[in-house]
């Protein structure tokens, strides 16, 4: 840590798991989006067209899933549900406005991220079984035409969520200041970590 | 055909029985369906599997293998019991009222004159008609003589009744009879039925009565000579039609004429039998003109060298002691009596029964040539091609010579289909590599062994040397000059008999008919039926005008159908005696007060007026058809049920004769038959749409379409054995064993046969060890080595076999 | 403007805009008369030489069917059902491929745009250059016909010969049928014809013979002639009444809009949640508490 | 139309452009459909009449071949399809005939003489002249030795029965001619084709 006045808060390893997983997601996004919605069809030049979209796009979301899997493990404790998590959601409103005053201290993570990390959790893995059954180049055979039909409704309904989610999640990075730093510096400042996350903080100050 | 593809369409009735023309003749089956679509037709199949032709059938029938007689007896039984006859017809066209020696009788399975220890028909002489003093034969109007041809033949199959008929064919009784109903329904003048049959009813020990007996039955009905009528050998290959006009067969020469025999020593010996005298007053008995059409053909084959004082090369021709058919053939070179073999586009190792026969008689040749467009399994007999060609190539002493022929689309010629219309094609690209045609390396050959014998002599060099070979490029005849050749033409002037004046043709010039030809050796003509396709208006075979004028699918300008351009055989007796068409619905030609006429040419004088009473067939000696066929058949003059020379039961009628008396076994084959202790199964061989013979398996498209040799059973059988769909399994018969995939249908059901069920299993033809299909043991492995009575053709399609499961091939069937 | 004038374009996947419309062009259609088809697969083999098909070699599996389904280079097959009732059988053979919809449910579901195109005339058809292999249009297909090739990742499927129909002549497989079991012409002639056709099968005994123009799929350009018109799935599974798959609808339907607007919405309340609330800074108090959190741990 | 070089300039710049927003997916109804719809491949191929090779319908058919028989191009039959002007199979044709194409052009079309020695497991490319030179060879051995000028009772027969010949019922009539002539003056009686069987 080069300053003293700052927090820790994710290792190297953290954060390039983090960057793959944000970085296939966005990919995804943009190449899911492109077969979505004609309107976004362009965007399948960035893949080198529609064929190579359609052939990139289902390693990306392996590379996805994989690389959430990891996150999901490194953090999944953390984001264990408590009773202050439902305070704080029934506050949300207070959150939004930005007066968090009288809340619950918070732990490493506040309700609304530790619901960005389960909602994502279980879309990916939605995301991931139905993008197999539509994975027709190797597992054609394995589905009927039905189920693939509900397959592609899932996908479509997972990924329209996990890019809401996401806007939630980048929103909330770029609303709260000195938060992105936590995942590109991997410490954030004492302050930031007494104003949003102060039960961890004292954690972490209180480590041996 | 006696009628026309193109005619088909004109009938209210079509029995299809005896072939598969929705598969094996797809687009000449057309022509039924344009029948039912447009002229209310219906459609019965009568086969022992529901085929493709069954799928669009109105009434399907089941019938054992090798029952059709007793089906087409039980009809005819039918119709004269029932009067459902077209009497004046009958009457008036047919041997009917004729008068038939006394003497001539049927007991037990056998008619007059057998000879036990011959195994034939020595005595015949009673198979005829009475003569009168005249040598004219005796008829009875009245039809009251118990001894005329129809009350002969009411007796005869009287014993077919629809009870013996299911007993014997499977075929259940209410069925038969609805079929029956149907067919009578045609025997008003103004209805007609037609009958459509190709191999599956040639391919019998009875193969040839198979067809008299539906002969008779359109005869009866009134439905020969008839537009939507006649009985129509649909036939095999694209011009085996022409190839059988021009007798590349043992015992004729073309235009159906015959090669002497031993016992025609002389020319007069020859022509005595053949002066075809009328046999009542004032009939025509075109076959009369023999002599001219013989000595015609003579001067074509060899020229300047056949002459009256040689009696125009009478001994140039062969005489045959006996017919040297296929079978006999394969019986020979398995006797080691052959040595050298050609097989220009026949592939005999799979074509013919007896699979095991042929190739012990391959190996004993000392050389072989095979001419064909494609690699056969006859070529590479020799060639080590595991279970499906287990042999050792080193004990194989055949010399080998494969050529590459040239083949369809890269030649040019004509050739004559089945409704006898010869038609010109056009070379659209040359062979490939250094491919010949037919025509080329038949000439080369031909003009080598000339050489040879015109420089080194040898045995009897004089048919070969002298043969004309006349044609402008000699190795490279113009297929234009060879038609003109067999067309005929004039080698001097031909006074016009009726005023010396006039010259009907100049020499050199083409013969317009063969009407023209004569015995005095004025004209020459290589196959008389065929004059009249290149005349001095051209090559008619090129005409392409595709008009019908009279809509009933006549085409008289497209093509040439032989004879003299007539498309419906007989048509002269579509008009009833007086001359006036039997109805205004089926009219087709007519007398209109001064000469025949209508769409078609008519099959008579054009001038003779109907009161002259000279009877409709004219080609035969007394003027009309026959019920009764007199002498010209050597197993009966009428037909008779026998059981397939592999039995499945005794014979009903007659278990001591149960089979055909007069049928030729070679002494190697007595004991190939099977019996049903040990082969309780009936089985038939067949074509598939998808396929043509022993080609299409060279061919991509159609291995897709059917990749692999199966064997279709039905579902109690498949039970019975253990058998499911798509099983390896293994067929055999006395003759030997084959593998084949199992085809569990419901479209093969069991039949009740003399009270106990009966299975039947079905194989098709088409596989083999060489070409794109997956290989497969040849199933001619399985089928006798016995020809009809006849004609000898092989009974391919009755036999006894068994049936049980098996392990794949050793050898994985990759093609 | 369509390069051949034949060939007007009706709809076009995956755009966003109509092509022009002001010429009006008859519709076509193949009539596939099952009362009269033998199964002799003329069709099969004029399909796969017309539009220069390799189809792989099979194995007999134990029916007529071969090859036993479509592949991307088989567009057409035939289909044999053995149909017993009582003591008669039927032999039903019906020739499977491409209806060329007039709703068709693959071009509904094509992401890829101009992939596939439906032209006035009726046929629906592949453009393999915009084909981008994603299967979209084997989900879309209430017929289950397109398949996807393994050697170019593109669908394939029958074209109803658009080559031949744009210069004027007749499909391969129509022209080749011999029993005029395949029959092409305008479709109002087509429907024309198959009331014929009807009335001929019931004189013979087929009361419910019918012609098969589901309406479920705004009527089909490749329409049946059925002996059992009311059982239309006795034909080896062809449709009773079929229909774009819900799923399908739902999928390339409502959801797509909104779930745009959606997306647009979280990103324009985000925006207008920052314009009038401001970031969310940490105080000064906030980062002096923070130090003296920390600092009393660290001195 | 004489389209000028600046002209050409500016038709072209207009397909640039039209090319690069058809690369953003823009592309238009037009391109689509070329692209889309196969030119028809026969619009300029040579057209000769035949008959199918298979059945004895003998159906007419359409043989086009690449090239217009000019000097300088080796024509190559790229597709069959019925004649629809010939009466029985009006346009029409079967599996078999609508498959020819793959017939003519398959690989198992023979293309050279071949010679297999007796005991031997291979077929030897040979020379057209040594195949002919040497079955006129054997014909004539065997006839010679053979030939059969009267049976027992001293009729004369003339008959040749140690060789025999099966030709092909698909040969046209004037092949068929010929052969009958070539092989009936030997004096072979084992003369058939599949008329018999």
């Amino acid at each position: 840590m080069s300053e003293n006045n700052v927090v820790s808060r994710y290792t190297t390893a953290a954060r390039i798991n983090h960057w793959i997983t944000a970085i296939s997601l966005i990919l995804l996004a943009l190449s899911g989006m492109a077969l979505f919605h004609p309107s976004l069809f362009f965007l399948t030049n960035l893949f080198g067209g529609g064929q190579m979209t359609r052939a990139i796009h289902p390693w990306i979301g392996v590379v996805l899933f994989f690389s959430f899997l990891g996150l999901f493990f490194r953090f999944f404790t953390l984001n264990l549900w408590n009773r202050d998590d439902t305070v704080w959601m029934k506050n949300l409103g207070a959150v939004i406005n930005d007066r968090e005053e009288g809340l619950p201290e918070l732990g490493k993570y506040n309700a609304g991220q530790k619901l960005v990390f389960w909602g994502q959790s279980i879309l990916i893995l939605l995301l991931f079984a139905s993008g197999i059954v539509l994975w027709d180049v190797y597992f054609e055979d394995y589905t009927t035409i039905d189920q693939k039909r509900l397959a592609a409704v899932v996908h479509a309904l997972c990924a329209i969520g996990a890019i809401l989610i996401w806007i939630v999640h980048v929103y909330a990075a770029i609303w709260i200041k000195g938060t992105l730093r936590a995942m590109t510096r991997g410490s954030v400042t004492r302050g930031w970590s007494w104003k949003h996350h102060r039960k961890w903080f004292r954690q972490e100050v209180g480590k041996p | 055909m006696t009628n026309s593809w193109n005619d088909i369409k004109n009938t209210d009735l079509v029995l299809i029985m005896g072939g598969n023309a929705a598969e094996a003749h797809p687009c000449g089956f057309k022509w039924v369906t344009e029948a039912k679509a447009n002229n209310g037709a219906k459609l019965i199949v009568v086969d022992p599997r529901f085929t493709r032709s069954a799928a669009v059938a109105d009434v399907y029938a089941p019938i054992r293998p090798g029952t059709d007689i007793a089906f087409l007896a039980g009809v005819m039984r039918y119709l004269l019991s029932n009067n459902k006859i077209h009497q004046e017809y009958v009457k008036a066209f047919t041997n009917a009222a004729f008068i038939v020696k006394e003497g001539f009788a049927f007991n037990d399975g056998l008619f007059a004159g057998f000879d036990a220890d011959r195994k034939a028909y020595a005595d015949r002489s009673t198979w005829d008609y009475e003569l009168d003093e005249q040598g004219m034969a005796k008829v009875d109007e009245t039809l009251q003589n118990p001894r005329c041809a129809i009350n002969l033949l009411k007796a005869h199959v009287e014993r077919y009744t629809p009870e013996m008929v299911e007993r014997i064919t499977g075929t259940p009784k209410a069925k038969f009879l609805q079929i029956c109903e149907m067919i009578a329904t045609t025997s008003v003048p103004d209805r007609t039925m037609t009958s459509m049959y190709a191999l599956g009813w040639t391919q019998h020990t009875t193969g040839a009565q198979n067809i008299r007996s539906m002969a008779m039955i359109q005869l009866l009905l009134g439905n020969m000579g008839m537009p939507g009528g006649g009985v129509n050998a649909l036939r095999g290959h694209s011009n085996v039609q022409g190839i059988t006009d021009l007798a590349l067969l043992s015992t004729s020469t073309p235009g159906y004429l015959v090669l002497p025999n031993d016992r025609e020593a002389t020319y007069a010996d020859y022509m005595k039998p053949r002066a075809f005298k009328p046999l009542r007053p004032g009939q025509t008995s075109y076959w009369q003109n023999y002599e001219k059409f013989f000595v015609s053909q003579q001067k074509a084959l060899f020229g300047t060298a056949a002459t009256k004082d040689n009696d125009w090369a009478y001994d140039y021709l062969p005489k045959f002691d006996t017919s040297y058919d296929v079978l006999k053939m394969v019986d020979m070179m398995a006797a080691g009596q052959m040595n050298g073999l050609f097989c220009q586009g026949l592939n005999i190792m799979l074509a013919s029964p007896d699979k095991t026969k042929v190739m012990t008689g391959l190996a004993k040749l000392k050389w072989m040539v095979v001419i064909d467009p494609l690699e056969t399994e006859t070529a590479r007999f020799w060639e080590n091609h595991g279970e499906f060609n287990n042999v050792d190539p080193k004990s194989i002493q055949t010399e080998i010579i494969q050529l590459p022929a040239s083949a369809y689309a890269e030649e040019e010629g004509s050739a004559t289909n089945s409704s006898r219309v010869i038609m010109w094609h056009w070379k659209a690209a040359d062979g490939p590599g250094e491919s010949r045609s037919d025509i080329e390396i038949v000439s080369d050959l031909h003009l080598r062994l000339k050489a040879l014998y015109a420089k080194d002599g040898g045995a009897f060099p004089d048919p070969i040397v002298k043969l004309t070979w006349n044609y402008t490029r000699p190795r490279h005849p113009d297929p234009a000059e060879v038609l003109k050749e067999m067309n005929g033409y004039a080698l001097e002037d031909l006074p016009d008999p009726a005023d010396p004046g006039k010259v009907l043709l100049r020499a050199g010039q083409l013969l317009p008919s063969f009407a023209l030809m004569r015995a005095d050796g004025k004209t020459s003509g290589g196959i008389w039926i065929y004059t009249g396709v290149y005349t001095e208006a051209g090559n008619m075979s090129m005409r392409r005008d595709a008009s019908d004028p009279t809509g009933l699918g006549i085409y008289p300008k497209w093509g040439f159908s032989w004879p003299a351009n007539r498309r419906v055989l007989y048509n002269r007796a579509s008009a009833d005696p007086s001359g006036k068409p039997w109805s205004e619905r089926k009219k087709y030609v007519w007398w209109n007060g001064s000469r025949w006429t209508g769409g078609d040419v008519p099959d008579y004088a054009p001038t003779v007026a109907p009161d002259k009473a000279v009877g409709p067939f004219i080609m035969n000696q007394e003027g009309t058809a026959r019920l009764f066929a007199r002498a010209a058949m050597p197993d009966g003059p009428f037909p008779e049920h026998y059981e397939p020379m592999d039995a499945y039961i005794a014979n009903p009628l007659h278990p001591k004769v149960s089979t055909n008396p007069v049928v030729r076994v070679f002494a190697a084959d007595a004991k190939s038959f099977g019996t049903p202790d040990k082969f309780p199964i009936v089985a038939t061989s067949y074509r598939l749409a998808e396929h043509f013979h022993y080609w299409t398996k060279n061919v991509h498209d159609n291995a897709v379409l059917q990749p692999e040799l199966f064997v279709e059973m039905g579902e109690r059988l498949a039970k019975a054995k253990d058998i499911q769909n798509g099983d390896w399994v293994e067929i055999s018969s006395q003759r030997g064993a084959i593998k084949a995939k199992a085809c569990v249908t419901k479209r093969i059901r069991p039949i009740m046969v003399d009270g106990k069920p009966c299975d039947v299993l079905g194989l098709p033809i088409h596989y083999g060890f060489i070409g794109f299909a997956r290989k497969a043991h040849p199933m001619n492995v399985l089928t006798p080595s016995v020809g009809d009575a006849s004609v000898n053709t092989p009974e391919y399609k009755a036999f006894l076999v068994d049936v049980k499961k098996t392990t794949p091939p050793a050898q994985p069937a990759v093609a | 403007m369509a390069t051949l004038q034949s060939l007007d374009i009706r709809r076009r996947s995956a755009s966003t805009e109509a092509p022009p419309q002001i010429r009006s062009t008859i519709e076509v259609a193949k009539l596939i008369d099952v009362s009269k088809c033998i199964g002799c697969k003329a069709c099969q083999a004029a399909c796969l030489e017309w539009n220069d098909l390799k189809q792989e070699i099979g194995y007999f599996e134990g029916t007529y069917d071969n090859p036993t389904d479509l592949t991307p280079a088989s567009w057409t097959v035939m289909r044999f059902t053995e149909y017993e009732h009582g003591d008669d059988l039927e032999w039903l053979i019906r020739k499977d491929g491409c209806m060329h919809c007039d709703d068709p449910g693959c071009l509904t579901a094509c992401p890829a745009p101009g992939a596939i195109v439906q032209y006035t005339n009726g046929i629906v058809d592949f453009v393999s250059e915009n084909c981008i292999g994603c299967g979209y249009c084997v989900k879309g297909c209430p017929f289950n016909i397109p398949r996807i090739s393994k050697v170019d990742r593109k669908a394939y499927k029958c074209t109803l010969c658009s080559d031949r129909v744009a210069v004027g002549q007749a499909p391969a497989c129509a022209k080749a049928c011999p029993t005029q079991a395949i029959y092409f012409g305008s479709k109002a002639d087509m429907i024309a014809h198959a009331e014929n056709r009807v009335v001929d099968l019931k004189s013979r005994g087929f009361k419910n013979a019918g012609l098969y123009d589901p309406p479920g799929v705004g009527g089909t350009h490749v329409m049946y002639v059925l002996h059992h018109a009311d059982k239309p799935s006795l034909y080896a599974g062809l449709p009773d009444d079929p229909e774009i798959s819900p799923m399908v609808g739902l999928w390339k339907g409502v959801m797509k809009p909104i779930s745009l607007a959606a997306i647009a919405f979280a990103g324009v309340f985000g925006f207008l949640h920052y314009i009038t609330k401001g970031p969310n800074e940490v105080s000064e108090a906030d980062q002096r508490k923070g130090d003296d959190l920390a600092g009393g741990k660290h001195s | 139309m004489a389209v000028t070089r600046r002209q050409f300039m500016t038709v072209s710049a207009a397909g640039l452009a039209a090319s690069s927003v058809g690369a953003l997916g823009f592309v238009g109804a037009g391109d689509a459909l070329a692209a889309g719809v196969r030119p028809f491949k026969l619009e300029r191929a040579t057209e000769t009449r035949n008959a199918c090779p298979y059945c004895a319908v003998a159906c007419g058919v359409l043989v086009y071949s690449l090239g217009d028989k000019s000097k300088n191009a080796k024509s190559s039959i790229i597709h069959v399809e019925g004649d629809p002007d010939h009466p029985v199979n009006r346009g029409t044709l079967c599996a078999r005939g609508a498959a020819s194409l793959g017939y003519i052009h398959s690989a198992n079309r023979l293309k050279y003489p071949m010679h297999r020695k007796p005991g031997t497991d291979k077929f030897e490319r040979v020379s057209w002249d040594f195949a002919m030179e040497r079955i006129a060879k054997l014909m004539k051995e065997d006839r010679d030795k053979n030939f059969i000028a009267k049976n027992r009772d001293g009729v004369t027969v003339n008959r040749w029965l140690s060789t025999g010949f099966f030709g092909g019922s698909s040969l046209s009539n004037e092949a068929g001619y010929l052969t009958y002539k070539f092989v009936r003056s030997t004096g072979i009686l084992g003369f058939e084709d599949q008329a018999r069987i």
